[in-house]
């Protein structure tokens, strides 16, 4: 017989409420816990160390399980099966490591098993600069994976955010069934700042949408959708004798070779977060009501951009921000309005990486963008984008 | 102890014909060869397991058929019948 | 429905074990002769007798022809990717330390492009149990050569016969720790199963290599084009020896008509599985 | 980078691995953070090269929301260690405050104003070498007023262990008697003709 | 002593000169032989593994090396080692491997050593439908491993193109020194047709640029660039002492934790590829002289595309094809140009793929772009193309 | 310029090994009492005493602090991604079968994330030699537990100490068929010179499992906090057998004070190495 | 799908693993591609389903480039086998050919022409049974003509194993001889009132 | 044998300060005590060995101190005197 793992008792609250100066790294740790975080497995790496340090200590001290994988495909792999048994689960690391999960990745997604995965984004390409700060996976983690799925990814600017956004990167992980980034970078991971944690009963926890029916004799279909194109889950142990596969499937679940399951389901797949990224969006709008001209940035790179912002103001020129936290789905629509706002004359994107987020914005307009780039190691002061934009 | 009153376990033999794939796993193993591919063929075009004639009687039941046979397609079923050799 | 068409045999459309199997989805996909049905029926008949119910069974596979596996099993049940089905089943494991999780997977599988998995998690004594279908070769791409793959073995990437080192299973699972090892092969179905049963009851990392045909892809190179030209083999030549002790004398060499193969339960030891101590 | 006027005070802390560098940031970015209702940021440099070598901890404080997290120009700068004085001391700003371990330091003279803190010495004399970073600290709060000397150390007895509070809390005290030793000596003589 | 490998006499000629029927893979393989292929690590998968099948046969007999590694990571990183060593070197997989090679790719990117990797595309995502068509893996291609750098990718059309394509790619990648993808589909991968083998001495292999210093005294810089922005490059065992590293480094090649040298390299290495774009772009226009609609569409699915073109040219419409031979850099500024033209009315991009070739179309036009798609197992009929026209 | 400014010393700004080393880097990056230095001295030894040109050599490490290694040595050295060490200097031996491969990477690099490599390398018995530099953890990441930790050792991911059971590096070598293997520590560089010179001139997979401090990380929280410390205890510990019989007799628990550590050249047979038959 | 008037032959063969189907089509397709100067495609299924199922192989042959390569009707059908031609019948075109191993396959009356070929049987009798798909190959050369004779013979030459060259030539004639008889016996009946 | 005219091996000890990083492993592992600390550091403040006052011709030219050194700090070379103790 199996003997029952003795969970230790809680000695340490699950949400450390109150207001506390902490790194972005730490903050991330203390959302996820916030949200419920039920397994953590992970590889170390920096910048992202520190998640996986802190919630070695955190998670097992409030009954969650910690475990220090072999390497970073164990530890996706390992995330999506506690997915599947139903727990909250996360795994964090940075560039190589991410890299390293992209085909796991494309299991959750395909499997519709809810996990959060936070990458710590530093100098890459390769192993480039460890301890630095870059902005470069953003297009890496819409699609590094091989083919079409959807994900959502939210880019924290500041510590505060880092808890907060982590916290929403569980919620919409069950929420769309769908594998779920918080893409940090270097500054905002290793930068402490004031992180305030609600009380107990603030924050509300999203509960994944499960059966309608019984375990018994009825086989569920665990792929059958609802009408937001999210199917109820059942998970291992439950009684639902799910099967779950990573070849195309019918909607109980069995692989099935067919060309036109195979378009439904995985245009489905994408249409989950296409179709719902009204309501998944989040950005920041800062002084942008009479802006002529649009800075976009995310992440660290927007602090520059709101100062640039606050100095050009200074001079009385219009300048306004509008970041992105998430930066998948990408606020097309707004970008899109903007540019046909008839006030708005240009933007200017400000970037850790050489046009990675210009590409969205040109997409979306014919309007001329400015481009700020730095490969990784530093970020574009806000000086550099004023005279960028001057000259 | 009265060797005439053993009851010897007797088997019948169950087939899932649809399922064989002729492998000759269980005609192969069987201990006491009970069993012979049938004359028709299923609808996947495999011969299945019959008993053999002359062996209706001569299962032991130990199974083996059932526990190797990769489709399970087969299995038995203990007798009623009492196999004593009275 | 049981219409017996011919006299001398009663055919049926139900197996006793058919609610322990996607019976909607028998006939299998996989060969004519191909050992792996056999594991499949033996793994449901170990969870019959388990004592355990099945609602608390749940078995994962990675990819590959034995990877299919789970999919014909009514348990829960998961088809990772491939190389995967041991971290994606610790995950299960270690959320839910109440389940019953066996990975069923091939050789390939679970050591080629799993066997870092395998070796961590045999060492971290994880609470699995690992039933490897060594079919000596990657049967679901086409046959190609494979870590198991014996000295000479022809395949389509080995057209003048393997020449590498193969590994010795139950030598890396015992290097590594494994709590339980064992080998046999499907014509050892008594053993076999009470070896499935004895890892179903023991805490920590359990493993069992299992031989079985494929005659398809691995047999018809190498001269065991049936099923059963390869069970016939394992009939001559296999020896049962528990608890052997050197365990570099479980090589294998199938190409060898002479080369003895052993099988048998070969370790059995208590460590204290991964989370005991918490 | 001129930043428009606010109240930003930039600090620096550096040394080598061992010294308390990066705990002297964690600290006072708290004290101002949490208890002086101000905002404050504190980052500090890692790489391969930190390892057992070179050790820097940044905090930038002020009352406006801070963007730019990271020093432009160093307004205090506290030097643990020779090589960090040399390396960092360029970054000082016009006006800024050059604090050195006096014991391990010799600052050269090029117009900054220098303030000598034995801190080490101080350290040993309170009973444990390791709190060097705190009188330094306390000389610096006590010096600058960047913080409130209550509000160090509520960060004091927030982060540390509990057995070790008595002893900071002694550590701040000579920082800041050192402090007003100097302040006074600096008034004498700005006095003197 | 290390005794030297005895290499086995050649007794077939590499060049299989002359006109064969043939499926694409095995094109493929002939392709990289005809460029010299010394050294091939992979790993089965399907729909490639009669790229790797093939070489293990004929690799040996020409005196090259074929292994078959344990999985993709090694497979990638033993090409990359024997590329250091001096061996044009190449693996083969499908969608899942790749996704496991993306971080090695970076290494390649970053260590500037040449690879050529062929991806047979299948179905995806995940293990999706591993024996059927799929387009999908585009934009991972380009984006999948972390960071930014430059690749070259061929789509070829036909097995004639796999042998021609995968043959340039190898120039490609000895020429700039970057990760060279031939990124076939499972059509082309799996149809036969006639393939013509150049008789010997046809075709030109492009020989590396080597160090213009004897070995010895002065240090050589392993990453000083010429102005073609490649640097000569030197290999194991010729003398020159390199130090290669995925990490940022300085002109010898040693680490160097510094962001200004950061962006000179990443930006050097982006821009070898788009600075060459001219040089390295191939297309095929079918036509397009005088056409009103542009169909652009990329391997298999380019075979509907032209006869579609055919059927609205039979109906006295005015169709033509651009057809990207390289996806990678993509024929930005011919769709510009045509776009531009005045003629063009709009662009028809048929895939299979939920819409990744339209993004890059999208990018460079407001012209409408009518996207056909299938997620994949089957692709795009001529039909389909002029019905989704019509409608 | 040799100039003796203390009387009772002869300072000097080269050493004698410096034309194989890139001294221009020196001092290299490694904490004070770090054993990975000695291991670098030990290397560049062994290469002169090889008797092979140094043109002929060739260092390849992965990511970490002992993979720093070959960017110290003036070879062809290149340094991998972390945990491809050596596939990526499988692919240097079999192009160029004449140069003398080794690997030196670290416990981490070579058996957590570089674990399926490892064990493949050794099955296949490719003609490299592995020095792997055991720190009992990740030291370039702060001191991570890792796949040789030693059971209740602490590190930032255990805080209550690890539970973890580590691998017996030679045991696993052994059992997945390495040529040679053997274990010392950076205080037996004499031995550890002798082995790696063995390997350089053996064909085959040879293994050497090198015990090293890493005061920095492993030390502090684990009472080495110098580099002399854990000399200290491997001075004290070590007992020499060559030619062990029982691998699993190599098991160590450093933390035990009474734990004996064996080290010793353990296996030395010939296999016939990858590429040999052809 | 209407494809622009060319002279486009479309061809299947199906089977199950085993039959030879896949080198059937590969045959085909390499005599019209190599040998008779026409434009050829084959391709084939693939799939788990496949492994000792079901197999099939197509062929496209036209004058003309082959743009898509897919069979989109089949002009000519060959089943070796009961389930193949179930499977595929309906995608047989209008005044399509179908070509069956009359003792594995027994046809419906639907209308189409059937071509029955025992070439099982005609292979035994040849002395070896793997060869009933190169019998299938001849007696469809002979009946459509859709490549020469010589051809497919040239196209055996150069791709089976020289050994077992002479007995696929023998094959070939067998069922070109079968062929000849059917046209015969159609041109009779056709000539019968 | 003469035992004295036997050599003893005999060494002469060199420096590179500026490499040392102070590890103590040269200075406690020399089998006859010929180092110690010198008063001066490096510029990294690292105090390097130097040959302990009376030890001057104290070296057995083991190499061991050479051999250890992790930052090749360090080595002997076989000094010219002769070493015989007569
Ligand atoms: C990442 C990845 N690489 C390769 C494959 C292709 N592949 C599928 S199954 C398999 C091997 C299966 O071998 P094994 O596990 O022994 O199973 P068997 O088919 O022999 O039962 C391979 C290489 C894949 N699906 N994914
Ligand atoms: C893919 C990837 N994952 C994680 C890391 C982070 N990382 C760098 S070195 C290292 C561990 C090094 O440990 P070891 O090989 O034992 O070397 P040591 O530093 O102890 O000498 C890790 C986890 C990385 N660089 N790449
Ligand atoms: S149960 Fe045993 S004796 Fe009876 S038919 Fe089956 S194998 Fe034969
Ligand atoms: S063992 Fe099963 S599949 Fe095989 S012949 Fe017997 S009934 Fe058929
Ligand atoms: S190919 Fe081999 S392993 Fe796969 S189903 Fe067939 S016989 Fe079994
Ligand atoms: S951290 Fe440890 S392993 Fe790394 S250099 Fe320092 S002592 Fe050596
Ligand atoms: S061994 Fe080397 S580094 Fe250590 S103290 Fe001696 S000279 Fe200095
Ligand atoms: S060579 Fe030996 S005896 Fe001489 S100083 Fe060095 S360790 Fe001491
Ligand atoms: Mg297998
Ligand atoms: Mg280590």
């Amino acid at each position: 017989m199996v003997k029952l793992h003795a969970a230790r008792p809680p000695p340490t609250p699950r949400l450390l409420s109150g207001a506390r100066f902490m790194q972005g790294d730490h903050a991330c740790a203390e959302g996820a816990l916030a949200a419920g975080l039920d397994f953590f497995a992970g590889y170390p790496i920096t910048p992202s160390t520190e998640v996986a340090e802190r919630l070695s200590d955190r998670l097992p001290a409030v009954g969650g399980r910690f475990v220090q994988m072999e390497d970073e495909l164990g530890s996706i792999a390992a995330i999506i099966g506690a997915s599947a048994a139903g727990a909250r689960s996360l795994t964090a690391t940075s560039g190589p490591g991410f890299s390293l999960m992209m085909e796991n990745i494309g299991l959750a997604a395909m499997m519709e098993l809810p996990i959060v995965v936070v990458n710590v984004q530093r100098a890459s390409p390769s192993t480039g600069l460890p301890t630095m700060v870059g902005q470069s996976d953003i297009l890496q983690a819409r699609w590094g994976s091989h083919g079409d799925y959807g994900v959502i990814a939210y880019c924290p600017d500041s510590p505060q955010e880092c808890f907060d956004l982590t916290f929403e990167a569980f919620n919409a992980a069950d929420r769309y069934r769908v594998p779920v980034f918080v893409l940090m970078d270097e500054v905002v991971g290793h930068m402490a700042e004031r992180v305030v944690i609600p009380e107990p009963g603030i924050l509300s926890i999203r509960v994944r949408k499960g059966p309608r029916q019984p375990p018994g004799k009825e086989p569920f279909l665990s792929y059958a959708p609802d009408d937001d194109l999210v199917p109820p889950i059942a998970h291992a142990g439950e009684g639902y004798k799910v099967h779950m596969t990573g070849l195309t499937h019918d909607e109980r679940g069995y692989p099935i070779t067919d060309a036109g399951v195979h378009h439904k389901l995985v245009t489905r797949l994408v249409d989950k977060v296409r179709k719902h990224a009204d309501q998944i969006l989040m950005t920041e709008e800062f002084m942008l009501d009479d802006a002529d001209t649009v800075l976009l940035a995310i992440g660290c790179t927007s602090r520059s951009a709101r100062h640039a912002v606050r100095m050009a103001r200074a001079q009385g020129r219009h300048w306004g921000l509008l970041r992105p936290k998430t930066v998948w789905p990408f606020p097309s629509d707004r970008v899109r309005e903007l540019a046909a706002s008839g006030r708005v004359r240009q933007f200017v994107v400000p970037e850790i990486s050489l046009g990675q987020l210009r590409r969205e914005v040109e997409r979306l307009t014919r309007m001329p963008v400015i481009n700020i780039t730095h490969a990784g190691g530093a970020m574009p002061t806000p000086e550099q984008i004023l005279e960028a934009v001057e000259s | 102890m009265d060797l005439s009153r053993a009851q010897v376990p007797h088997g019948l033999v169950h087939v899932i014909a649809e399922r064989c794939k002729q492998c000759d796993f269980c005609i192969s193993y069987c201990p006491v060869d009970v069993l012979e591919y049938s004359e028709d063929t299923n609808s996947k075009g495999h011969h299945f397991p019959v008993v053999a004639a002359g062996k209706e009687q001569a299962c032991v039941f130990c199974r083996f058929c059932d526990l190797i046979c990769p489709e399970l397609a087969i299995f038995t079923s203990e007798s009623q019948a009492d196999a004593s050799d009275g | 429905m049981s219409i017996p068409v011919e006299a001398n045999i009663s055919l049926v459309d139900k197996h006793p074990a058919d609610d322990l199997l996607r019976a909607d989805r028998f006939p299998h996909i996989l060969c004519p002769g191909c050992g792996i049905g056999t594991v499949i029926h033996t793994y449901v008949r170990a969870i019959m007798e388990s004592g355990v119910d099945p609602d608390r069974h749940v078995c994962v596979s990675g990819i590959g022809c034995s990877g299919r596996a789970a999919g014909y099993v009514n348990v829960d049940s998961y088809h990772a990717t491939h190389g995967r089905a041991l971290p994606f089943a610790l995950g299960i494991a270690l959320h839910k330390p109440d389940l019953v999780v066996t990975v069923i997977s091939g050789d390939g599988d679970l050591t080629a492009i799993g066997g870092n998995h395998f070796i961590h998690a045999a060492r971290r004594n994880i609470n699995l149990n690992v039933i490897c279908i060594n079919n000596f070769n990657y049967g679901m791409t086409g046959g190609q050569t494979g870590p198991t793959s014996p000295k000479g073995a022809r395949s389509p990437t080995a057209p003048d016969g393997n020449q590498d080192h193969p590994f010795i299973l139950p030598h890396l699972a015992h290097a590594i720790g494994a709590s339980f090892v064992s080998r046999w092969t499907v014509l050892h179905v008594r053993q076999f199963q009470e070896a499935v049963l004895r890892m179903m009851e023991k805490d920590g990392f359990c493993f069992t290599e299992v031989l079985a045909p494929c005659p398809t892809s691995f047999g018809r190179p190498n001269n065991f084009a049936q099923g059963l030209h390869e069970m016939e083999m394992y009939r001559d030549r296999c020896h049962i020896e528990n608890g052997v002790s050197r365990m570099s004398d479980l090589q294998i060499d199938i190409m060898d008509p002479d080369w003895p193969i052993i099988v048998g339960n070969f370790v059995d030891v208590e460590r204290g599985s991964y989370g005991e101590h918490a | 980078m001129s930043i428009p006027a606010d109240d930003r005070v930039q600090v620096r802390f550096s040394g080598v691995g061992g010294q308390g560098i990066v705990l002297m940031g964690r600290l006072l970015g708290k004290a101002a953070a949490l208890y002086d209702n101000k905002e404050a940021v504190a980052t500090q440099s890692y790489g391969p090269e930190a390892r057992g070598g070179a050790s820097r901890s940044d905090v930038v404080i002020s009352s406006q929301p801070i963007d730019f997290p990271f020093v432009t120009e160093v307004d205090v700068l506290v030097a643990f260690f020779q090589e960090a004085y040399q390396r960092h001391r360029g970054r000082l700003a016009r006006g800024g405050l050059m604090i050195v371990e006096s014991d391990l330091v010799k600052p050269e003279h090029d117009g900054t104003e220098i303030c000598p803190v034995p801190a080490t010495r101080m350290a040993e004399d309170l009973g444990r070498k390791v709190v060097a970073n705190v009188v330094m600290l306390g000389y610096l709060v006590g010096r600058t007023g960047v913080v409130s000397r209550e509000s160090l150390e509520e960060a004091i007895r927030t982060t540390v262990k509990a057995k070790v509070v008595p002893l900071d809390l002694e550590a701040v005290e000579a920082g800041i008697q050192l402090a007003r030793t100097h302040q006074q000596q600096k008034a004498d003589e700005a006095a003197a003709p």
